[in-house]
């Protein structure tokens, strides 16, 4: 069996790849998708609590699914906004996108 | 409970000012009719209660006490003694007469001035009569929005400036008195903001929190006195502030600082208040030479009057330093003292200001023959000012220096050569004024007029009268000076 | 007997508030208002006299404070200092409203005059019915406000003004150390009380000072050295204001103060010592430059300075009716001599005795009473000053001061010398100019008259030929009294031959013209003539001393005129401005700089930290994502 | 209980849902846009006046997830409150097209029950799922001015900063389940006792922490929300200046409360460091700001910092302090933004500038408009200065003098700032001064928000009466 550790390992090599797209990506799309990573990350572990606590009520299962709709919900909404600058902006660089600052 | 007489004299000028909120903007004369009806009527009820004022007994008297915030312990409690009938006394007056004032010098926005103007008086006397430490903090700082906007919107050339700067001013002083009222409360062992009731606990505090507290107090009066280095608000204030507003502000905003000292820091914080008596009479004396010296490089006239402020609020300190009978005594008396005498100077620069459009000294010179009548009030003031014996100036500041010069005696003579640079810069002043050949420019200068003369007249008998007659005035004060002092230091110096 | 002693200062004091406020109505009228009252004023005095002689004392008026159980009630002294006084003062002052009448007819600011001369007359009055320190002080500071408001009088002209102010602040400064001395005493007396000053007895060198601090107040206001040099120049005053506040009474008042607080002074030789010298090298030196002055009044101004430090001399030396003797035949002649020569200056427009001479034909009432007032300052008998001046030789020479004594002599011949210059330069010879002399109209005559006729006979009460009346009288009470009543006849002599060698030598000079004799005085004594017509370099030493140093730092130099006698103060006064602008400059700049610098970091820091906000939103995260390492870190380091 | 007997403890939030769906469908049809409006304003009323029959004190609800006690009830009032006095700016404010009202209110009043449920969760995933709905509610209605660049702006950055930190935030809650076997805020609480010093619980707290700080906008967390406050429409802006911001704190001090996060000195300090990083940054940068939202924008942050004051010290009196701060606060923002709503419908500007002699436009909403920010700034008698009192009652109580001091200094330096715009309003001479009519809703919401700041700060006591009745 493999053990605990790996499974909490992986999900830090995501959360950190996540993190590392999130501040690094120019385009907007890049870090939604990176965002996604690190959510990802969290439901990995999650689940791998959950088996190795041998809870019955399954609660990081369960948390999981929720996390999972919730993304899915939450990247409908960034998509969403992402169109909305592109129409108003024309572009989907974020560094571009910095008509609000000091 | 008895008909509550305080009550209706701090939250008439309100209600007032609420009521000028319902008069439409163009009827100005009702406006005017209405503010002047209104601080006539403080005025004869601060001359009721000096009547009805009980001065052998230094117990707090029209005591009012109602509950206000209980959750907190805050009460609503006023209460008039003989430290603070004066001030009142002093109010009622100045409001009245700024307020006859107002009516000729304010040409633009009534509404909002007198709306303001009234709201200010109630602040004012609010804090005198004020026996809670919260709500001695509501009224002084309610004292600081109308003193903002009326500095702001009717000022001189560089009004935002001064109007934003002593709005911070104030406000960095007060909020560490915030922070002092707050220390005092918690650190009693029955959580109160009633003064009277905490000066039964605070004595008792270590020395180090005392220290600690009387600092916090400290910033926030001593910007109101103003304390060197504290004082630099007061001059671009004075200045840019118009006429009836500055007289406001001498005469009764600055007596505000000291009342403080001794309505709470002395008698709740009496270790403190001794461990800096030093250090407060220096400060003293450097407000005393300090200002007369930088009032003597003045060429503008208002500038230098708002200077000599702080000199003769050096005098007060002195006298509150010395912690004796006869200095606090002086000290009130010279708090009275300076607002009527600045107060008249004040509205003096008035009137000439409305006339002449400059308040420049080196521009005028003559004076004394175009008009005789100005040049006698000018002159009587002024030397009431530079303490001439026999007028009121003298009384406050002998008895200054006299409870100073038992305490410091060093200290109270470099503090007496001041005398010298005050007679030394206002007779320059009148000099400069009245004296010299008349410019041709100001030829045309009508003499002051008779509602001017009215305002002013008030002013000048108080002064002789207290000039030759002080007992008139101290009679009110002496008894709670001994309480006073009998809580402070014990025994009677 | 009804008390009524303090109301002497209060009738002036209606006449006063009469004139001021209703002054411009009544016009000429409110000269009779203010004499009137003043000659109320006088009777009462008399009756004040009268009673004094009766019996009767002191008494209280009212309280003026009171606190902490103590209290300070306001009384009149009545005993026969102050009835001397009162008598002098009303007498000389309602005379020379009378003489104002005709000298100030012309001026727009009659009534003015009149409500300010009565003014000094209730404040002068009150400081000398005062029974206590305080009290006296506020008499003190009040007459001090109407030389000044009287100096100022003809305020257009700018030196008028300049010299004002000059006067206030000057004895302000000495007034200043009389505060500090009431302050000192009070804490060692507990007391401001004059009666409670005679009880003293204890040595305690604390009242030694507090008698030098209280003498500083006498040395500014009775114009003695080194604070002498506001009195020329008051002369700027119309010329019955010099003559009843510089001359008569108010410079007077420093003299009356030392006699008031004598008991004080007695209780150390070496406060009483500092008075007689003070008084002897402003007797000798006043007296100096008055002998090489062409300004009229301002010869007058000098002699007056020279006879108060004489008055002062005869106090120091222990002749305490000496010198109250001689400060009532003063107030007489002096008063005499600026009337006369008011008159004078009223007849021929000019005070520059260069340009008189030969007046005594034209101007014979004048001119006989000037004269009669001249031979009384001189010494000559039997005019009053002869007997006072010989009353402080005798005491100077009976009290073992021969060297304050021998001050008084020089002076004396001084005296005599300069003052008959004065006579003989205006009154006689030939006219030096083209002068269109005219007598003073009645009004102002008959005051000189009666003057006059003081002058000559006030100093018999003191004589032997009246058993020194008024030294028995005013003698004080419960001092030790060492004052042998006999006559010296050595003093005596001497004092009547320095007077008479003194009016000789100046008809030589100028009389009889005696150019070379005069030529090769002034040769042979060139370096003293010089010191003294530039005033003894008093301008140039105090230039040197406190002046220079700021005149270095403010580079105001040219700003000063040479050889002007206010020099010294101007100087001053400039550097104290210079000062002060220094101090206006550090307000503005460092103390309220700081303020504004607070202002300014927080604006600055402002702009800088809004910069953080750069727009980008991964700027963002990375600020948010160190937050969070930083913490991390923290806590690592921190450990548990 | 089964979970059908639950639903009478949600029944405000239900009512709200069939209200919300009801807007959403009539904006449909109903041409007469302010009818929606009202009917949003109805569901409002009737949820609140169902509020107190829906609780009784302390149960625990659909399996521990819910609780319902007297300290979610005041805050589901006060979001109430933010709801109905929003909607009453909202039904005047013309930027927001006709055709979209009915999403809007319905946008709207489903936030409002995300909120609600926010803080009457008791479990992390709870805790989670509603906090991220709220976000994401958050973040449409920022975006809600589709063809403004400066909304969708706003938006995307409102988004990515809050996605990022609710992933992290989210990383946190799963090692606290991996630690503690559960997500039930008492038994990780009665777990943590013993670990609270451990490195490994440490850094998933923090992780939770960080979640909550960017709804709390505090430092370093804050930087969306000028940006976001600038872009969202003005309405939007003084929701989310006051919603999300109270459910931040509401569920920080919920999981506080179960005393999480205290007694270790090193939550002290770093709490304390956020403090006065928060209020001091917040207050510096807003004094040069030039746009009154952005100004706001800052001031919210440094308002945020004394809140936070309240926690640090955590004494009762403390959090009695917050959630006072938290009431008065309400009504300040709400008015202020009000206000500019107001006000830049007018001037169709949100520069300081163009404020110029706005007294003489409409004296009145410049005159309230400066009760509102004198009152932001502490001045008393006004309910801002009743909630800075408290706060830093608490601090010098508990003894944090530096951070009271720090704090008044900074209520100093705040005067500035809010006292710049009363300025220009006042002793600025106005360019032009066309008056406009002002909407009867508005006007309604600004004298509800005036007289509830006077009344809290003169007459505090009913306040202060129903903050000590709560049961923690």
């Amino acid at each position: 069996m493999i053990p605990q550790s790996h499974f909490l390992i992986l999900s830090a090599i995501i959360f950190c790849i996540g993190l590392f797209g999130a501040l690094t990506r120019r385009n907007a799309i890049g870090i939604l998708m990176s965002i996604e990573l690190m959510i990802n990350a969290a439901n990995i572990n999650l689940v791998t609590f959950n088996k190795f606590l041998g809870s019955p009520d399954g609660l990081g299962q369960v948390f999981a699914l929720f996390e999972i709709a919730l993304a899915a919900a939450a990247c409908v909404v960034g998509l969403t906004l992402v169109i909305s600058i592109y129409r108003n902006a024309k572009t989907i660089f974020i560094d571009k996108i910095n008509l609000m600052k000091w | 409970m008895s008909f509550p007489i305080l009550s209706l004299l701090v939250f008439l000028p309100l209600l007032g000012s609420l009521v000028i909120l319902l008069i439409p903007k163009k009827k100005t004369g009702a406006i005017k009719a209405l503010a002047t009806v209104i601080t006539a009527a403080v005025f004869i009820i601060s001359i009721f209660l000096l009547i009805k004022f009980n001065y052998t007994n230094t117990n707090m008297q029209f005591e009012e006490r109602l509950t206000w915030i209980p959750q907190i312990n805050v009460s609503y409690h006023l209460g008039l003694d003989g430290l603070s009938i004066g001030l009142i006394f002093l109010t009622g007056l100045l409001s009245f007469l700024a307020c006859i004032s107002s009516c000729r010098d304010i040409h633009i926005r009534h509404k909002e001035y007198f709306f303001l103007y009234l709201m200010l008086i109630t602040g004012m006397l609010g804090t005198f009569v004020a026996l809670d430490l919260f709500l001695f903090y509501v009224f002084w700082e309610l004292v600081l929005v109308p003193m903002y906007f009326l500095i702001g919107i009717w000022g001189g050339a560089r009004k935002e400036y001064a109007a934003m700067k002593f709005f911070l001013y104030t406000l960095a002083g007060s909020v560490f008195m915030l922070l002092g009222i707050l220390a005092l409360y918690f650190n009693s062992p029955v959580r109160t903001f009633d003064i009277l009731e905490l000066a039964k606990y605070a004595p008792a505090f270590t020395l180090g929190l005392q220290i600690l507290i009387f600092l916090a107090f400290y910033f926030g009066f001593a910007v109101k006195v103003p304390i060197f280095p504290f004082h630099t608000w007061l001059p671009d204030a004075h200045v840019e502030a118009p006429t009836p507003i500055s007289v406001i502000l001498a005469g009764v905003l600055l007596k505000m600082g000291a009342y403080g000292f001794l309505r709470i820091s002395f008698p709740l914080l009496k270790d403190a208040a001794h461990y800096f008596a030093f250090p407060l009479a220096v400060l003293g004396a450097v407000n005393i030479l300090y200002g007369a010296f930088v009032a003597m490089a003045q060429t503008d006239f208002k500038k230098m009057v708002a200077y000599s402020s702080v000199s003769h609020m050096g005098f007060v300190l002195l006298g509150m330093a010395s912690f004796t009978v006869t200095g606090f005594n002086g000290a009130i008396l010279q708090m009275f003292n300076h607002g009527i005498i600045t107060g008249a100077m004040f509205l003096l620069v008035g009137v000439i200001y409305s006339r002449a459009h400059t308040r420049d000294l080196d521009k005028f010179g003559g004076l004394g023959v175009k008009m005789p009548v100005y040049a006698g009030f000018l002159s009587l003031f002024t030397f009431a000012s530079l303490g001439l014996p026999g007028l009121s100036g003298f009384v406050g500041e002998f008895l200054s220096l006299l409870g100073g010069y038992y305490t410091f005696k060093t200290v109270t003579i470099i503090s007496a050569l001041g005398l010298v640079i005050t007679a030394g810069y206002f007779l320059y002043m009148l000099q400069r004024m009245l004296l010299g050949s008349l410019n041709e420019k100001w030829a045309g200068l009508s003499d002051i007029s008779k509602v001017e003369i009215f305002t002013l007249v008030p002013l000048m008998i108080i002064t002789v009268v207290i000039g030759v007659y002080p007992l008139s005035i101290l009679k009110y004060q002496s008894a709670a000076v001994i309480d006073l002092i009998t809580k402070i230091s014990g025994v009677i110096q | 007997m009804v008390k009524f002693t303090h109301l002497i200062p209060v009738f002036p004091f209606i006449a006063f508030l009469i004139n001021i406020f209703f002054g411009r109505k009544i016009k000429k009228v409110s000269a009779l208002v203010s004499i009137l009252f003043s000659t109320v004023s006088f009777l009462v005095s008399i009756f004040t006299f009268i009673g004094f002689l009766n019996g009767e004392g002191s008494y209280v008026v009212y309280r003026f404070l009171s606190f902490n159980n103590t209290a300070l009630d306001f009384g009149v002294t009545v005993d026969a200092l102050s009835c001397m006084m009162l008598l002098v003062v009303t007498c000389v002052g309602t005379l020379i409203q009378v003489y104002s009448i005709g000298y100030m007819e012309k001026d727009p600011r009659f009534s003015r005059f009149f409500a300010y001369l009565s003014l000094f007359m209730t404040s002068m009055l009150s400081l000398i019915i005062a029974d206590n320190l305080l009290m006296f002080y506020m008499g003190w500071e009040g007459v001090g406000l109407c030389s000044y408001l009287l100096i100022s009088f003809w305020f257009e002209k700018m030196s008028a003004a300049r010299a004002g102010m000059k006067a206030f602040i000057t004895t302000r400064i000495g007034d200043t150390g009389f505060f500090i001395g009431i302050l000192l005493l009070y804490f060692i007396t507990g007391s401001v009380y004059f009666k409670d000053l005679s009880a003293l007895d204890t040595q305690n060198n604390l009242f030694y000072i507090a008698a030098l601090l209280i003498f500083c107040g006498a040395i500014g206001k009775s114009a003695q050295f080194p604070l002498h040099t506001w009195l020329p120049d008051a002369m700027e005053g119309p010329t019955p204001v010099s003559a009843l506040i510089h001359a008569a009474t108010m410079v007077a008042a420093g003299v009356y103060l030392v006699a008031r607080t004598y008991s004080l002074f007695m209780l150390n030789e070496a406060s009483l010592a500092v008075v007689g010298v003070i008084g002897a090298i402003t007797a000798l030196m006043a007296a100096s430059i008055a002998t090489v002055t062409n300004d009229i009044k301002r010869v007058l101004a000098y002699s007056t300075i020279s006879q108060l430090g004489l008055m002062m001399l005869g106090l120091g030396v222990g002749g305490y009716s000496a010198g109250t003797f001689h400060l009532m035949t003063h107030a007489f002649f002096k008063a005499l001599l600026f009337l006369c020569a008011g008159s004078v200056i009223h007849g021929v427009q000019t005070q520059d005795l260069l340009k008189m001479g030969g007046l005594f034909k034209k101007m014979k009432a004048t001119s006989i009473t000037f004269v009669i007032a001249a031979l009384a300052i001189a010494g000559v008998p039997p005019f009053s000053g002869f007997w006072s001046k010989d009353e402080i030789l005798a005491e100077a020479l009976n009290n073992g001061h021969p060297v304050l004594f021998s001050a008084a002599l020089l002076t004396s011949l001084l005296t005599s010398f300069y003052m008959f210059r004065l006579i003989f330069l205006a009154l006689f010879g030939r006219p030096r100019s083209e002068l269109h002399a005219h007598e003073s109209p009645k009004v102002m005559t008959i005051p000189l008259g009666i003057l006059a006729f003081f002058s000559i006979f006030i100093g018999l009460l003191g004589s032997p030929f009246t058993h020194h009346a008024f030294q028995n009288f005013i003698a004080m009470p419960g001092l030790h009294h060492q004052e042998e009543i006999a006559v010296n006849y050595l003093a005596m002599g001497l004092s009547i031959l320095v007077a008479f060698l003194g009016i000789a030598l100046s008809y030589l000079f100028y009389i009889r013209n005696n150019k070379i004799l005069a030529e090769s005085v002034r040769a042979k004594f060139k370096p003293l003539y010089n010191l003294i017509s530039n005033k003894y370099y008093f301008d140039e030493i105090y230039d040197f001393l406190f002046v220079k140093p700021a005149l270095r730092l403010a580079r105001i130099s040219s700003g000063f005129d040479s050889g002007v006698v206010d020099r010294a103060v101007n100087l001053a006064a400039s550097q104290t401005i210079v000062l002060s602008k220094i101090q206006a400059w550090f307000d503005r700049y460092i103390v309220d700089g700081l303020v504004n610098l607070v202002g300014i970091v927080f604006q600055v820091s402002s702009g800088a930290l809004r910069r953080m906000q750069t727009g980008l939103i991964q700027n963002y995260l990375l600020v948010a994502f160190f937050g969070i390492i930083l913490v991390i870190i923290f806590k690592l380091i921190g450990g548990n | 209980m089964s979970i059908l007997a639950d639903l009478k403890f949600i029944l405000p939030e239900i009512i709200l849902l069939i209200c919300a769906l009801a807007v959403l469908f009539l904006g449909l049809f109903v041409k007469k846009k302010s009818i929606l409006g009202v009917l949003s304003l109805a569901g409002l009323i009737l949820a609140g006046l169902l509020l107190p029959q829906s609780y009784i004190s302390g149960t625990s609800i659909f399996f521990n997830i819910l609780v319902s006690d007297s300290f979610s009830e005041f805050f589901k009032y006060l979001f109430l409150l933010t709801a109905a006095i929003v909607i009453l700016i909202s039904i005047g404010y013309k930027r927001i097209l006709k055709e979209d009202r009915g999403e809007y209110y319905f946008l709207l009043l489903i936030l409002t029950i995300a909120m609600m449920l926010a803080v009457s969760s008791h479990n992390l995933l709870m805790i989670y799922i509603a906090i991220e709905a709220v976000s994401l509610l958050a973040y449409i209605l920022t975006a809600f001015r589709k063809n403004d660049l400066f909304s969708s702006e706003g938006a995307l950055k409102y988004f990515l900063f809050g996605s990022l930190t609710s992933a992290v935030m989210l990383y946190g809650i799963s090692f606290v389940y991996g630690l503690f076997g559960t997500l039930d805020l008492s038994t990780i609480s009665a777990s943590l006792n013993q670990a609270q010093n451990n490195f490994a619980v440490f850094v998933p707290l923090l992780f939770i922490f960080s979640g909550l700080s960017f709804k709390c906008a505090l430092v370093p967390f804050h930087m969306w929300v000028p940006d976001a406050y600038q872009g969202a429409p003005t309405p939007v802006t003084a929701l989310i200046s006051v919603g999300p911001k109270a459910v931040g704190f509401a569920v920080l001090l919920r999981i506080f409360l179960c005393d999480i996060f205290i007694s270790t000195d090193m939550w002290v300090c770093f709490v304390t460091a956020v403090s006065i990083f928060t209020m001091t940054l917040g207050n510096i940068i807003a004094i040069t700001q030039t746009n009154v939202k952005r100004l706001l924008g800052y001031s919210s942050i440094a308002q945020a910092g004394y809140i936070l004051i309240g926690f640090v010290v955590a004494t009762p009196l403390g959090i009695k302090a917050v959630l006072f701060y938290l009431f008065t606060y309400l009504f300040m923002n709400l008015g202020a933004f009000a206000c500019v709503a107001l006000i830049s419908e007018s001037i169709k500007s949100h520069d300081i500038e163009d404020y110029a002699g706005f007294y003489k436009r409409q004296p009145f909403t410049a005159f309230v408009f400066t009760v509102f920010l004198l009152s932001l700034a502490g001045i008393p008698p006004l309910g801002g200065f009743m909630a800075k009192f408290l706060v830093f009652a608490a601090a010098i109580e508990a003894r944090f003098i530096m951070l009271a001091v720090i704090g008044v200094i900074n209520s100093v330096v705040a005067l500035y700032y809010y006292v710049k715009i009363i300025r220009f309003m006042y002793l600025s001479e106005p360019k032009e001064t066309p008056i406009l009519p002002r909407p009867f809703a508005l006007n309604f919401a600004l004298v509800i928000a005036f007289v509830s700041i006077l009344v809290i700060g003169l007459w505090p006591c009913p306040v202060l009466n129903w903050i000590n009745g709560l049961q923690f």
